[in-house]
């Protein structure tokens, strides 16, 4: 081959490798669901109200049977499939949960019991609870923990045995028999992005309830960014 | 390397100096200097620290070790270093090197002292395992450990025993993911997420795991022990100072083991009895619903499942990877 | 290199001398090299082993061969391990009579020692459909699922040599192996048909070996 | 056997390739790499639809692998997809075609020529070493590049505890990649180009053992090279490049990729150490007795022995896992009668002389070159060869010390403190061979020299760190931690991947007959050596100060060491990359012709013209002496080239010389 030709490749294959690279990196290890923003337009240390719900499926992704959350954008008043939210630093932030999923027994029924929140207690339907036995009756869908504050949260479900056999089966859920758990948490004061996740083994069909949806932000675990 | 630095050598045609004795006292000084520096200046502050006596163990272990790795290394290099300055290639100088095949003298040499070296660490090693400060090292040593200090309660009858200061503390170590959860036997088996240990007493840490391998690293007290579902992995530690504790997970468990930690710490025997008799009554209501106490758990067998769970198709926490007739469902 | 076929005191013309040179040494890699693989086998099967007995000894929540687990048809079994004993051993007979000359009687010996051996393999699959119990029904399971797919691959990878040996032979004439054949050519292919044959022979028989351990480990100690 | 000499054909080592004759037909109608991926495209999905058709329940097997309907994830179609993907992938190079002609009863030619097939032949099967050798090369270089580019990915999401650039998943993804790359692919980044091209030569033989399983041992890699980095469209996989189970087992479909790419390069290395091995041990030249083997020989026979023994063990562990994963068996389960112990002893029993297979080469090619550069004999040749072997022999039983905190046998932590430390003794010998072999040198700073004594300064770290490693009480702080990983980047970045540069430098010029620039050379050796210095020295501090490996979040007070290292890391990158601008710019653009000797090495690979003929050697060379008799008044040549005719025949066997004359 002749020198042009030589060099020709060359800087073809150098442009195919960059590509390649940006295209992985970017469609790969960059791509993530959204973040919605509850921090926005409010100041530091004023209180907030952040919306989720927990739906036995999730029929708007690839995964229509995995169990995932949604979070309610303030803005639009639309669920939103992701599990990444922002709050502003140090201040209130009450939390509404509409549990639409069936009953599960935790791995650990220690997770039971309510921690981290204001009053170390969460409302379910308006009745304030501090412990929920999944393991003795059927109480407990999913929870919501945040290790790094110690916030730990059982989210109730719907008890009866028809409830559970007919839970909605439509993302994100409008309809169908569920409970509203509501509590508050004081935000960290300093900036960062703290972990939150499901204790509930919702993963099904994964070696111990754990992998898939438990394991995949967007689905039953995502991040608090705590924004100042 | 020194490759590129001009140093003074000898000149061809000039008496062959002693290399071996230039070499030698340039060693024995910076092999002297490097050991005092590591025993005494480096030697008190080397990691973990002396928190706890396995803690101890090892920083006394690495500082040992040090000693003896610093004037190995400290020869190689000044063997090199020397080497290459003194018998670099000069220009015009197309001859080879003189036909050395070697010197049984040295070969001897060099085998017989690595050798003792190795084996002194090895004696040294296992007398540190066995009989030193630590009991086992701070190490996981599984179910039947073959260190233990005395009073170790190893069946569930002795750990739920009462408390007593004259005995181990146990401390049930439950890795999940992606948190781990302390349980205290002898406190009748309340379970914290917070890890406090009385000053001056032996604590038996049981760690096991209801889910993946993690690996339990409480820093500061120099335990770390392999968390395996289904294992009881034993280790103990003497905490011997106040201070707070930094636990990690050591070993890759899933999407957030980076930032499965928590924190700790040593108290004060009377501070740590009335936290412990405070806790207990704190989680009195959860500590109900929790599984008898025992050295293992097995979620996916529930006994006490409600019936609304059952009728559901449950029989435990499991996620239903096996078929239903399988003997277990994890 | 034309230039370089002068005549030796051996006779040998560089070219011939390089010929055996690289003859002799094809022969001693079919030595070598059916010992090696008996080496990397045993290693590969080793771990099968291990974990038979790893999990055997730990019984870990008493699932290593729970009372409800019925155990894999010993029949089945034992067929499945006497086929493939057999098979070998008729070929290892058959090597007899080819080492004595006699071409034909190890080619029967061969084809019956195929279709042995193909019928042993074809067994062991449909065994592994038809298995009374679940892979993950105990360790016992697990590891019976797991090393008998091995096996009967080890077993096809050794008929496929076999037949390869078999429709090789077809091309060298019986009178080959019972005096020295005309041309160095020919003398080569014989001799590295043997070579092959005796590497095999050897590899195969120590499947045998495999086959019975294997059956031992399975349907007798388990 | 006839030869017919052809005008403008060479003859090939291995025989005709088994793919075709270049010339014969279009080259789009012959197997080559395009047919391989048409094939391997075709073979994935089929597989794919074998999966879903066989495994997904429907209403007349419900119960059968319900999980697939449940986690949305069907393992057995991907796994039966790579399968036949492999298998197409195969037919399509025309792997099969030989077997395929044996099968039918007929018979491969074992000599034959063949034109010269420019470009095209290294994108073929192809039954020359020498062509095997440089398509490992070029491969190796890829895949090292690749998994390097994924450790820039780490550190720059090391650079902040709290602030991340990649999500959690994906940082752990990109760990796992990195890690499981490096370790599966990096296990042949010299028994590969070195070994296949090299040992031949080195040994005076015209051909290998088996050059369809030398070839079939490459081609190999770029199927378990894409099917690793396939686990990120999939998701990725989660656990780090050990594969520990129940979290292996409990992953995404990613987990599959990673099984199913570990245990392919299994038996990729299991193939490659198995042509070696018959190769050494066969096909030496006359006169090329054991005791004048070059060190390089020595060290490619204790890696290959490794690989041989320790790879089935793998694969076969990485096997329980896929099985763990599709058919539910329950290996590792402890619930149903598994255990993870079982996992961990399986992979160690691999992975710890996996980590020697790294290091070996590293030993091979640093005591290969150091005589050449000193012009001197190597010191102490017997004490070199007892060190190799030593460590070969030693490496099978230390696994368990990677599990001292693991929980198992308490009461055998002290014996595998003890074969850990003794296998410190037989790397000592290297050390006195090195410090021998340059005692009373005269020392010449090439490039491939800086690299050699680079090696002796980052491994004389990286075992020393390891000896604190094998210390039990040490390690109960060590383990897990940085400081690990601080110190097996030393041995084998430091160690391996140094002496893999120096056999670069050195080994081109023989290799493709073109000698890289020198003065790059020197710039991405200085660069590249304090750059890994000052990335990798900081790491062990930060270790033992309780950084635990694979986290995206440390503490705080660790953030400037971890920025240093990152910042360092990135330099260490651009050292990489100034390699890769210097041996594409030599090889492409510039091509600097080097035919001769330029190190006037008396190797026996040295003693033919650059590159070698297409059939290594005139003649069968006859070795007269070893490889590294510099300095020795009288020294007989290494080889004779030409030896006169009948020397070859007097070394048969009586009956070989019998038959020949008939």
């Amino acid at each position: 081959m002749s020198l042009p030709v030589r060099v020709g490749t060359l800087l073809v294959a150098f442009l195919a490798v960059v590509g390649g690279v940006i295209f992985v990196v970017i469609h790969f290890l960059l791509a993530g669901p959204p973040v919605v923003d509850y921090a926005a337009g409010v100041a530091p240390g004023q209180p907030v109200s952040i919306m989720l719900q927990e739906d036995p499926q999730n029929t708007v992704s690839n995964h229509p049977d995995w169990v995932s959350y949604f979070i309610k954008d303030p803005k639009t008043g639309a669920w939103v499939h992701t599990t990444l939210f922002q709050v502003p630093a140090g201040s209130r932030v009450n939390v509404t949960i509409l549990g639409y999923d069936g009953c599960t027994p935790l791995r650990n029924p220690f997770w039971g019991m309510v921690t981290g929140t204001i009053g170390g207690v969460e409302d379910v339907n308006g009745s304030p609870v501090s412990v929920l036995n999944s393991w003795a009756s059927c109480s407990v869908g999913h929870t919501f923990s945040i290790p790094g504050i110690g916030l730990n949260v059982p989210v109730a479900s719907p008890t009866t045995l028809s409830a559970n056999k007919n839970v909605c089966g439509l993302s994100p859920c409008t309809s169908g028999p569920h409970t509203t758990v509501t509590f508050s948490f004081n935000a960290p004061k300093s900036d960062g992005d703290y972990f939150w996740q499901c204790r509930v083994p919702c993963g099904l069909g994964y070696l111990d309830g754990f992998g898939g949806p438990m394991q995949t932000i967007g689905f039953m675990t995502g991040q608090m960014e705590v924004v100042s | 390397m020194a490759a590129e630095t001009s140093a003074p050598a000898t000149g061809a045609g000039e008496r062959e100096p002693n290399h071996g004795m230039r070499i030698f006292i340039i060693w024995l000084v910076l092999a002297l200097a490097s050991d005092l520096l590591i025993w005494f200046v480096l030697g008190p502050h080397l990691p973990p620290g002396d928190l706890a006596s396995a803690a101890n163990g090892q920083q006394f272990d690495i500082k040992v070790m040090s000693a003896m790795a610093a004037p190995v290394m400290v020869f190689v290099l000044i063997q090199f270093i020397y080497s290459l300055i003194v018998w670099r290639h000069r220009e015009g100088d197309e001859e080879d090197g003189p036909p050395i095949h070697g010197n049984t003298r040295v070969q001897v040499t060099w085998i017989t002292l690595t050798t003792v070296i190795v084996l002194c660490l090895f004696g040294f090693g296992t007398y540190e395992l066995v009989n030193g400060p630590g009991a086992g090292a701070g190490s996981g040593e599984g179910p039947s450990p073959i260190v233990n200090p005395p009073g170790a309660e190893l069946t569930v009858a002795q750990q739920m025993a009462p408390y007593s200061a004259s005995k181990p503390l146990v401390i049930q170590v439950i890795a999940q993911q992606w948190r781990f959860t302390y349980r205290y036997p002898q406190f009748g088996g309340f379970e914290t997420t917070y890890l406090a240990v009385p000053q001056n007493q032996w604590v038996e840490f049981d760690v096991t795991s209801i889910d993946v391998i993690h690996d339990f690293w409480a820093y500061q007290l120099g335990v770390k022990a392999d968390a395996d579902p289904g294992v009881n992995n034993v280790a103990y530690t003497k905490p011997l100072q106040l201070g707070s504790i930094t636990v990690r997970c050591d070993e890759l468990c899933g999407l957030w083991h980076g930032a499965m930690y928590d924190y700790g710490s040593v108290m004060t025997q009377s501070a740590f009895q009335s936290w412990a008799t405070a806790s207990q009554a704190h989680f009195a209501d959860v500590t109900k619903m929790l599984p008898p106490y025992a050295t293992t758990y097995d979620p996916t067998e529930i006994k006490q499942l409600g019936t609304v769970l059952v009728k559901l198709g449950l029989t435990g926490a499991g996620g239903g990877y096996y078929p239903p007739n399988d003997p277990s469902q994890p | 290199m034309a230039e370089m076929t002068s005549a030796t005191p051996s006779g040998l013309s560089r070219e011939q001398e390089e010929e055996a040179f690289y003859h002799e040494a094809a022969l001693n890699a079919a030595w070598t090299g059916s010992r090696l693989m008996i080496g990397i086998v045993t290693s590969g099967l080793g771990g099968f082993v291990f974990a038979f007995f790893y999990l055997r000894s730990v019984n870990s929540h008493g699932n290593w061969y729970p009372s409800s687990l019925t155990p894999p048809n010993k029949i089945e079994g034992l067929l499945i391990m006497a086929l493939t004993v057999a098979s070998a051993i008729i070929q290892s007979v058959g090597l007899t009579q080819i080492k004595a000359g006699r071409k034909q009687p190890w080619f029967a010996a061969a084809v019956a020692a195929l279709l042995l051996g193909l019928v042993a393999a074809a067994l062991q699959i449909w065994q592994l459909t038809i298995l009374p119990f679940q892979p993950g029904q105990a360790g016992f399971a697990s590891v019976f699922v797991g090393a008998m797919p091995v096996f009967a691959l080890l077993v096809l990878g050794c008929m496929v040599w076999l037949e390869i040996l078999v429709a090789r032979s077809r091309n060298i004439p019986d009178i080959s192996f019972v005096e020295q054949p005309p041309t160095f050519d020919e003398a080569a292919d014989v001799q590295r048909f043997q070579a092959n044959l005796s590497a095999f022979t050897l590899f195969y028989n120590f499947t045998a070996v495999a086959a019975l351990v294997l059956w031992l480990l399975f349907y007798v100690v388990h | 056997m006839a030869i017919e000499t052809e005008a403008g054909t060479t003859q090939r080592p291995g025989g005709p390739d088994p793919v075709g004759t270049p010339g014969a037909g279009a080259w789009w109608a012959r197997p080559a790499l395009h047919t391989g991926v048409i094939g391997a495209i075709i073979g994935y999905a089929f597989g794919h639809w074998l999966g879903n058709y066989w495994a997904v329940p429907t209403a007349n097997s419900p119960a059968a692998y319900q999980q697939i309907g449940t986690s949305d994830g069907n393992d057995f179609a991907i796994v039966l997809g790579y399968t036949f993907m492999l298998v197409g992938w195969l037919i399509g190079l025309g792997v099969f075609n030989d077997l395929v002609k044996l099968m039918l009863g007929k018979r491969l030619p074992q000599n034959g020529h063949e034109a010269n097939g420019g470009v095209a032949k290294y994108f073929r099967f192809t039954l020359d070493h020498k062509v095997v050798g440089i398509q490992y090369l070029i491969g190796m270089i890829i895949y090292f590049c690749t998994a390097g580019l994924l450790a820039m990915g780490i550190r720059t999401e090391l650079l902040s505890p709290v602030h991340h650039v990649f999500s959690s998943s994906v940082y752990v993804e990109i760990v796992g990649e990195h890690g499981t790359m490096m370790m599966m692919l990096m296990t042949s980044v010299i028994l590969g180009p070195f070994g296949n091209y090299l040992i031949p030569l080195m040994i005076g033989s015209k051909r290998v053992a088996f050059p369809r399983i030398e070839a079939l041992s490459f081609w190999l890699t770029p199927a378990a090279f894409l099917v690793l980095l396939s686990a990120l469209p999939l998701g990725g996989f989660h656990f780090g490049w050990t594969g520990y189970p129940t979290l292996s087992v409990q992953d995404t479909s990613g987990a599959d990729a990673y099984a199913f790419a570990f245990g392919l390069m299994g038996i990729s290395m299991i193939l490659a150490s198995f042509n070696i091995l018959v190769t050494v041990i066969c096909y030496r030249a006359p006169g090329m007795r054991w005791g004048r083997l070059p060190m390089f020989v020595w060290g490619i026979l204790g890696t290959g022995t490794m690989m041989a023994l320790a790879a089935p063990i793998l694969s076969g562990g990485m096997y329980m896992l896929l099985l763990d994963r599709t058919a539910q068996t329950a290996f590792f389960t402890d619930n149903l009668g598994g255990s993870t112990y079982l996992y961990e002893d399986l992979f160690w029993f691999f992975g710890h002389p996996e980590v020697y297979i790294l290091a070996l080469p590293g030993f091979a090619i640093v005591s290969e070159l150091l005589p050449v550069f000193t012009r001197k004999p190597l010191f102490g040749y017997k004490v070199a060869s007892a060190g190799m072997i030593g460590v070969t022999l030693l490496s099978f039983f230390v696994w368990q010390h990677h599990l001292f905190d693991s929980g198992i046998d308490p009461d055998m932590r002290p014996l595998y403190m003890l074969t850990t430390e003794l296998i410190s003794i037989p790397t000592g010998f290297i050390f006195l061979v090195g410090m021998g072999t340059l005692w009373k040198a005269k020392i010449r700073f090439t490039v491939p020299m800086l690299f050699c004594l680079a090696f002796y300064f980052n491994f004389l770290i990286g075992g020393i760190s390891g000896v604190y490693l094998s210390d039990v009480p040490a390690d109960t702080t060590e383990h897990g931690s940085f400081f690990v990983m601080a110190h097996f980047h030393y041995t084998i970045m430091g160690g391996l991947i140094f002496a893999f540069m120096g056999g670069c430098y050195y080994w081109l010029p023989k290799m493709m007959g073109i000698s890289l620039n020198e003065k790059l050379g020197r710039v991405h050796f200085w660069l590249m050596f304090i750059a890994f210095n000052s990335t990798f020295l900081p790491l062990f501090a930060v270790g033992l100060a309780g950084q635990p490996r694979r986290v995206f979040e440390y503490a705080r007070n660790l953030t400037t060491l971890n920025d240093w290292v990152s910042i360092s890391s990135f330099f260490l990158g651009v050292s990489i990359l100034i390699f890769i601008i210097n041996f594409v710019w030599s090889t492409v653009v510039v091509r600097n012709r080097e035919t001769g000797n330029p190190w006037k090495s008396r190797g026996l690979e040295w003693q033919v013209s650059s590159p070698p003929p297409a059939d290594n050697f005139e003649t069968v060379p006859v070795v007269l002496s070893g490889p590294y008799e510099y300095g020795v008044k009288d020294a007989p040549p290494v080889a004779d080239l030409n030896p006169p005719v009948g020397v070859l025949a007097a070394g048969l066997s009586e009956s070989e010389t019998a038959r020949a004359e008939a």
